[in-house]
């Protein structure tokens, strides 16, 4: 990988393992200065372990950690520069707002102005003046989670780190917090990395994402990247929903020209961006949903018809569940043009805008 | 739950649909077939447990020749404190006629440090199995829980000599740490299991705001857990407060502990057994464990849900 | 990546190592070290001071071929069997009667409770005196008319052992029921919600449904129980002496009686290691799956 | 152990410009006398022991010598020796005396010419351990007795029996009239005390020293033994139904006449006097159940544990000389029903029974006793089999009889 000049975290063949099981292998990332990382993936991928890592809470088996260019990796927490908050909001009960923000700035022993500052400014900055002589237990979800942000807040540290801080929230909340971290990254310009499963969070507030799987970095890329050319069929699985169609069928060149064959039908790939010159043989293809468009007439490079199954109006546009010979098939449509039920109806889309993967390997073509 | 019978409405009137219908909160009965297993069960079991205790301290109000006449549920004709008196200041065991007195403060001295050292040892060593694992820890934890299970008459032996070596055999505060060694299993556990139970994402919050050891230990875990220190003062002040054995071979004569001077003068017969005396030297040694249950009953349960339940 | 770079594994957590060491002291010295030191000495024929005079399996041979160890084997099992079963089956009962949103829970709680603040002398003492057939219960039903009744456990070599466990039940249970009550309390609402709308009957929601839920809390109680079997002594002590003749002895007894009033070393140690063999059988595989390393999500 | 030597003779050193003549010292003495009788004699000799200027502190320990012993011994193991304490002299504090822990009396024992005064000899034997001296004996205690109620008899409409054949014979009429016919405790002691009795009544004197002194296992496998097992069956039946535990509860059922008679030593007979019962009149005393008239010469015995601190050390002399001395001997006696250890004083006041005790032991009818003869071991083994027998009518006398043989054939 390409590493950067002055990264503020950088990540150097890490590795952890408990007993023989491998939790994260010689895994290389390097954070800019202000650059706001997510680390995106399904629970069990190592995520919230890389993120511990990096905070010393677990020790590593093998590797680097530097941050500010410092070497940390046998650093206790509190030298590290950081600051974290947690799903659970981790509030110490006994404590007042007041207090809990202080507590670590207190451990440190830094003056008692000094820390009525530092209270006051975070304070301001989340709008929790009201709550900060109040006990956690006096306090909404959404409010805890101001406080815990708070708390890293007045550690006033280069490095903050997020350990799925909206998953206890419900829906709503989530999407007011979701932009109030964004707006506090944009004003404070700090290093922020960010482990979620949500990819909504994910899209919106990445800089880059990190997809994750079984302790291995599976693309880090930035989000409009990721989503339109995964580099495996499980990232471009795992992203976007409903998920993309992923049609089996076989890689075959027909009059110097590349097809993708799938039962009856021939997809035309010439619009296709091949990663390298392909290879005939087993392959999958994978369409976004909301790529396809039900056809009106000619103009897309292809075309079939297919059975209507489910259709499912979700409001600002409508998902309908079509059958294309044996194979699912789901097409994201605005709300106007919605058929019936059991309707045939016939489709296109631009195979441009497809990625079509390695059979065995899952590997983008 | 236990309102009476509530009468169906009066008819209020056609709206369509059967009138006469149910409507309203559902009829409950007191008499219920149900209440009355359920109370009538929870009664007679009450009653079993209470037995004891009510012979106790019926048999202890009355003078012998009621005891020897009368039958040991009757409750006392003429009611008389004299043997409480006897009990607590002049039953004798050999020469000595001050009762229980003597043993009484005798356990509040044995108690009081032993209850503190072997909580404070255990509740750092919970703290440290749940939150700072180090290689070999759990070894030295699944020997401490098997040392649960082994008779303490297996021990007694070897902790005469240790205690010999380091020259503390017969002094009180020999015992105070055998308590605490016999007491660190149990409460060891409980204390981890509670701080297990705490979410870690706490504890590393503390680390990361850079608290140690130690700090988060006071600051942070202490006062979050009064239920389980609740629960480990109980269980301690009853045990060592009910302890004989280690009573017994670890002190000397003039600072044996209450159940073993109980133990004496129940054991000192003189002639016809003095129930009533034995029992009020029953009750009266029960009496400090008996108060810190009823006192702090419900901080007990709750305690126990938290440290023995989870994990 | 060089190990070299790594701290001194020896003073990583060293505050949480100093913290251990009255633990690992205990473990090691107490445990282990006075296990080992009784397992030694039981293959030798110390009398009353230990002293390193090795006869082999001696004391094993003689231990195995006294009827009053048989018998105590046997009263143990009979005890710990039934202790066991009627402990978690009352316990559970009463904390079952008690989750039923009953009126004066406090009070049941209570009573049920309190005999655990009782020390097994003092315990004893009342049931030995409870159960005196002259004027305890069996006295009084007769006295009543019923001239023909018999309750004698105390005094009747076939079950005696009863008489102790009534005894040992009416001390140990509240405890059991304490920590199922809590064990029920912390079942989530939902479950007695969904068997009540499958239609579920109450029975068949605690067998198949809550109990195999309250996994933990009966090891828990297990346990408990079985660390108190083990240890039976006061009780049998204060309430029987062992008797009528030695239809009431425990091993717990045999072991003290050899080693202090017999003056029998040795003979003593060989028992306490069988009971230390037993216990470390039972218990060592469990505890291991049960503590050892488990990791930590 | 090392501290303590050093911080007991800075005691000595800082202590000694202030031990005047009249300084008490505190004497702890631990024993296990505490019933009645038993505690007003031992008041006698701490009344005695207070008057020679130290102070006696009490150490009772309840329950009987099975349960204080050990606490003595791990004291003193222990390193946190009492000033002195019982035993019954023999083989009990055998190994202590080998291990060093306990105080070499010879000196004091030829100064003050124990081996003139004390009487019978062989109480001195039992106090000598490679011909050291390391006990002072206190009184003769004899288990060869059987204690009547003559109100029980009377209550049955029988005479009071002279032997032990008349009284198994009367048992149907007593058990008739509603009384025990024999009193047997729970303690496992005392059944096997009983059996023993039995052996030297019913077997008679050397049948009991060929089985506990020579082991001779064939011989307690023999016929001889089968009548005493007889015997010991007959007493099983008539004591089944006995529901106490102490002795003296037992003892306390033949001075109520809720039982017809009991085999229990003569310290029994402290119990009828602090009842207030007269020998002869209120009960009967039949030594060697009226069968074989012999007192073995068991009893207890003062040990004093090997002190650093010399006031202490002084004071255990004054103990031992006042143990031995004649006064004391006499009022510690009377008390407790026991015969002195001293053959040149004379007591007056000692009732029938005393007197009878008192016959035999001029005559010379004297044997020693199990204490003497069988390790605690041995002895422990005897009770566990007799207290089983006794509680279990379904074990044969055959059964009994054959254990008994293994026991004797591994005896030490």
């Amino acid at each position: 990988m390409t590493r950067l000049e002055n990264p503020s975290v950088s990540i150097q063949d890490l590795s952890l393992n408990f007993g023989a099981i491998s939790v994260l292998e010689t895994l290389n990332i390097d954070v800019a200065e202000g650059e706001f990382i997510v680390l995106l993936g399904p629970s069990g991928c190592g995520k919230s372990t890389l993120l511990n890592c990096i905070a010393g809470l677990l020790d590593v088996s093998d590797g680097r950690i530097f941050i500010k260019g410092k070497n940390v990796t046998w650093e206790e927490p509190k030298d590290r520069g950081i600051g974290m908050v947690f799903q659970s909001y981790a509030l110490y009960p006994q404590m007042t707002v007041e207090k809990n923000l202080s507590f670590g700035l207190r451990v440190a022993g830094i003056p008692k102005d000094e820390i009525a500052k530092r209270i006051a400014r975070a304070a301001e900055i989340l709008q929790i003046e009201p709550l900060l002589q109040r006990k956690p237990s006096a306090l909404s979800g959404g409010q805890r989670q101001r406080v815990a942000i708070g708390r890293a807040l007045v550690r006033d540290v280069d490095v903050f780190l997020f350990d799925e801080p909206l998953s206890n929230l419900d829906a709503k909340l989530r999407a007011e917090l979701r932009v109030e971290i964004k707006l506090l990254h944009s004003k404070l310009q700090n290093t922020m990395i960010y482990v979620t499963h949500d990819q909504i969070e994910a899209m919106t507030l990445a800089d880059r994402i990190a997809v994750m799987k079984g302790g291995v970095i599976q693309q880090l890329d930035a989000p409009q990247k990721i989503y339109n050319r995964p580099v495996n069929r499980f990232v471009a699985g795992f992203l976007g929903s409903p998920a993309m169609n992923f049609l089996d069928g076989r890689l075959e060149k027909n009059d110097g020209n590349w097809h993708f064959a799938v039962e009856d039908v021939r997809i035309p790939l010439a619009t296709y961006a091949f990663e390298k010159e392909p290879v005939p043989g087993a392959a999958v293809f994978g369409i976004r949903p909301e790529h396809v468009a039900f056809n009106s007439g000619s103009g897309w490079p292809f075309t079939a018809t297919a059975n209507v199954v489910v259709v499912e109006p979700m409001g600002s546009d409508t998902l309908v569940w079509l059958k294309l010979g044996n194979q699912n098939f789901t097409v994201r449509v605005t709300s106007e043009r919605t058929p019936n039920n059991a309707d045939t109806v016939s489709i296109g889309f631009d195979p441009m805008r497809a990625s079509l993967f390695d059979a065995a390997t899952g590997n983008r073509l | 739950m236990a309102d009476l019978a509530v009468p169906l409405p009066a008819d209020t009137g056609s709206i369509g649909l059967e009138a006469s219908g149910p409507r309203g909160p559902k009829p409950r009965h007191v008499f219920s077939r149900r209440n009355i297993f359920l109370y009538g069960t929870l009664i007679v079991v009450a009653l079993y447990y209470l037995l004891p205790l009510y012979v106790m301290v019926v048999t202890s109000l009355k003078g012998m020749p009621e005891i020897r006449l009368g039958n040991i549920f009757s409750p006392p004709l003429e009611i008389t404190f004299e043997p409480w008196v006897k009990a607590w200041s002049s039953a004798c065991t050999g020469l000595n006629c001050d009762g229980l007195s003597r043993g009484f403060w005798n356990s509040v001295r044995i108690t009081v440090p032993s209850v503190i050292l072997s909580i404070a040892i255990a509740s750092v060593n919970g703290y440290a199995l749940a939150n700072w694992r180090f290689k070999g820890a759990d070894t030295f934890f699944v020997i401490l829980i098997v040392g649960a299970f082994i008779p303490y008459q297996v021990m007694i032996y070897p902790i005469v000599i240790i205690l010999r070596e380091i020259g503390l055999y017969g002094s009180l505060s020999g015992l105070v740490i055998v308590h605490s060694i016999f007491g660190m299993p149990i409460l060891t556990l409980l204390f981890r299991n509670y701080f297990t139970s705490m979410p870690e994402e706490l504890f590393r919050a503390a680390r990361v705001d850079g608290a140690g050891f130690w700090g988060i230990y006071f600051r942070i875990m202490l006062p979050m857990s009064l239920p389980i220190f609740v629960v480990a003062i109980i269980l301690q002040v009853t045990g060592i407060w009910n302890d004989f054995l280690f009573g017994v071979v670890y002190t000397r004569p003039d600072t044996y502990p209450m159940t073993v001077q109980l133990n004496n003068i129940v054991n000192s017969v003189q002639g016809v057994k003095e129930y009533n005396v034995n029992m009020a030297a029953t009750i009266l040694t029960g009496l400090v464990p008996l108060v810190v249950y009823f006192v702090s009953g419900k901080l007990f349960v709750r305690g126990i849900a938290a440290g023995a339940v989870k994990g | 990546m060089s190990k070299s770079e790594r701290p001194n594994q020896l003073f990583r957590n060293l505050n949480a190592k100093v913290a251990s060491v009255p633990m690992v002291l205990t473990a090691v010295v107490i445990f282990v070290g006075g296990s080992a030191w009784t397992v030694l000495y039981s293959f030798t024929n110390s009398k009353l001071l230990p002293r390193l005079n090795f006869v082999g399996l001696d004391q094993y041979y003689r231990l195995w071929s006294t009827p009053r160890w048989l018998v105590s084997i046997e009263n143990l099992l009979v005890y710990g069997v039934l202790s066991l079963v009627f402990s978690l089956v009352i316990g559970f009962i009463l904390a079952a009667l008690l989750d039923q949103k009953i009126r004066f829970e406090d009070t049941f709680r209570t009573i049920f409770l309190y005999p655990f603040a009782l020390s097994f002398i003092v315990t004893g003492l009342v049931w030995q005196w409870l159960l005196n057939p002259e004027f305890g219960i069996q006295g009084v039903v007769r006295g009543l008319g019923w001239e023909s009744f018999s309750f004698d456990p105390l005094y009747n070599s076939d079950i005696v052992i009863y008489g102790i466990l009534i005894a040992a039940l009416w001390q140990g249970t509240g405890l059991i029921m304490c920590l199922m009550l809590a064990g029920l309390r912390g079942i989530d609402e939902d479950i007695w919600k969904a068997a009540r709308v499958d239609g579920i009957p109450t029975l068949k929601t605690y067998l198949f449904i809550i109990i195999p839920m309250m996994r933990p809390v009966f090891i828990t109680a297990l346990v408990i129980i079985a660390a108190g079997i083990v240890k039976v002594y006061d009780l049998v002590v204060a309430q029987t002496s062992g008797g009528p003749g030695i239809a009431s002895e425990v091993p717990a007894k045999y072991v003290y009686d050899y080693m202090f009033f017999a003056q029998n070393l040795g003979q003593g140690f060989a028992a306490s290691t069988m009971m230390l063999l037993s216990v470390v059988v039972v218990i060592v595989p469990w505890a291991y799956l049960e503590f050892g390393g488990k990791k930590r999500g | 152990m090392r501290y303590q030597i050093m911080s007991a003779a800075l005691a000595v050193t800082t202590a000694l410009p202030f031990a005047g003549p009249a300084a008490a010292t505190d004497l702890e003495v631990t024993h296990w006398w505490t019933s009645g009788g038993e505690a007003a004699a031992v008041a006698e000799f701490a009344k005695a022991f207070d008057a020679t200027g130290n102070h006696w502190v009490d150490g009772a320990i309840a329950g009987s010598g099975g349960t204080a012993r050990p606490i003595m011994i791990s004291r003193i193991t222990g390193g946190d020796p009492m000033g002195a304490t019982q035993f019954n002299h023999g083989r009990q504090a055998e190994e202590l005396v080998q291990a060093g822990l306990m105080r070499d009396l010879t000196e004091l024992a030829t100064r003050d010419k124990w081996a003139e005064i004390v009487q019978p000899k062989s109480l001195l034997d039992g106090c000598t351990i490679d011909g050291k001296i390391y006990c002072v004996p206190v009184n003769i205690h004899s288990w060869q007795w059987l204690w009547l109620s003559n109100a029980a008899f009377e209550k049955a409409g029988v005479p009071v029996p002279k032997n032990w054949n008349e009284y198994v014979a009367a048992a149907p009429a007593l058990e008739k009239a509603g009384i025990i016919p024999l009193a047997v405790g729970g303690q496992p002691w005392q059944s096997s005390g009983a059996f023993d009795v039995l052996l030297t009544a019913v077997g008679g004197t050397d049948a009991f020293l060929k089985v506990y002194r020579d082991k001779d296992a064939e011989f307690a496998a023999g016929p001889e033994l089968a009548k005493v097992f007889k015997a010991a069956d007959d007493a099983r039946k008539m004591a089944k139904n006995t529901n106490v535990q102490d002795w003296n509860q037992a003892t306390n059922l033949v001075i109520s006449g809720k039982a017809g008679g009991q085999i229990m030593g003569d310290w029994a007979q402290g119990e009828f006097q602090v009842a207030g019962q007269t020998a002869g009149k209120d009960y009967t005393c039949l030594p060697g159940l009226g069968l074989n008239e012999v007192i073995a010469t068991g009893g207890d015995a003062f040990y004093f544990p090997l002190l650093q601190d010399a006031e202490k050390s002084k004071a255990q002399e004054a103990l031992a000389e006042t143990l031995l001395d004649p006064k004391t001997q006499v009022a510690f006696n009377l008390k407790k029903g026991s015969l002195p250890v001293r053959g040149d004083i004379d007591l007056k006041a000692a009732n029938d029974c005393m007197k009878k005790g008192l016959d035999i032991l001029a005559k010379g009818s004297v044997m020693p006793w199990t204490d003497q003869l069988l390790s605690q071991d041995t002895q422990k083994q005897k009770e566990d089999l007799f207290s089983e027998f006794f509680a279990k009518p379904d074990m044969t006398v055959e059964e009994a009889q054959k254990r008994f043989a293994d026991i004797v054939a591994s005896a030490d």
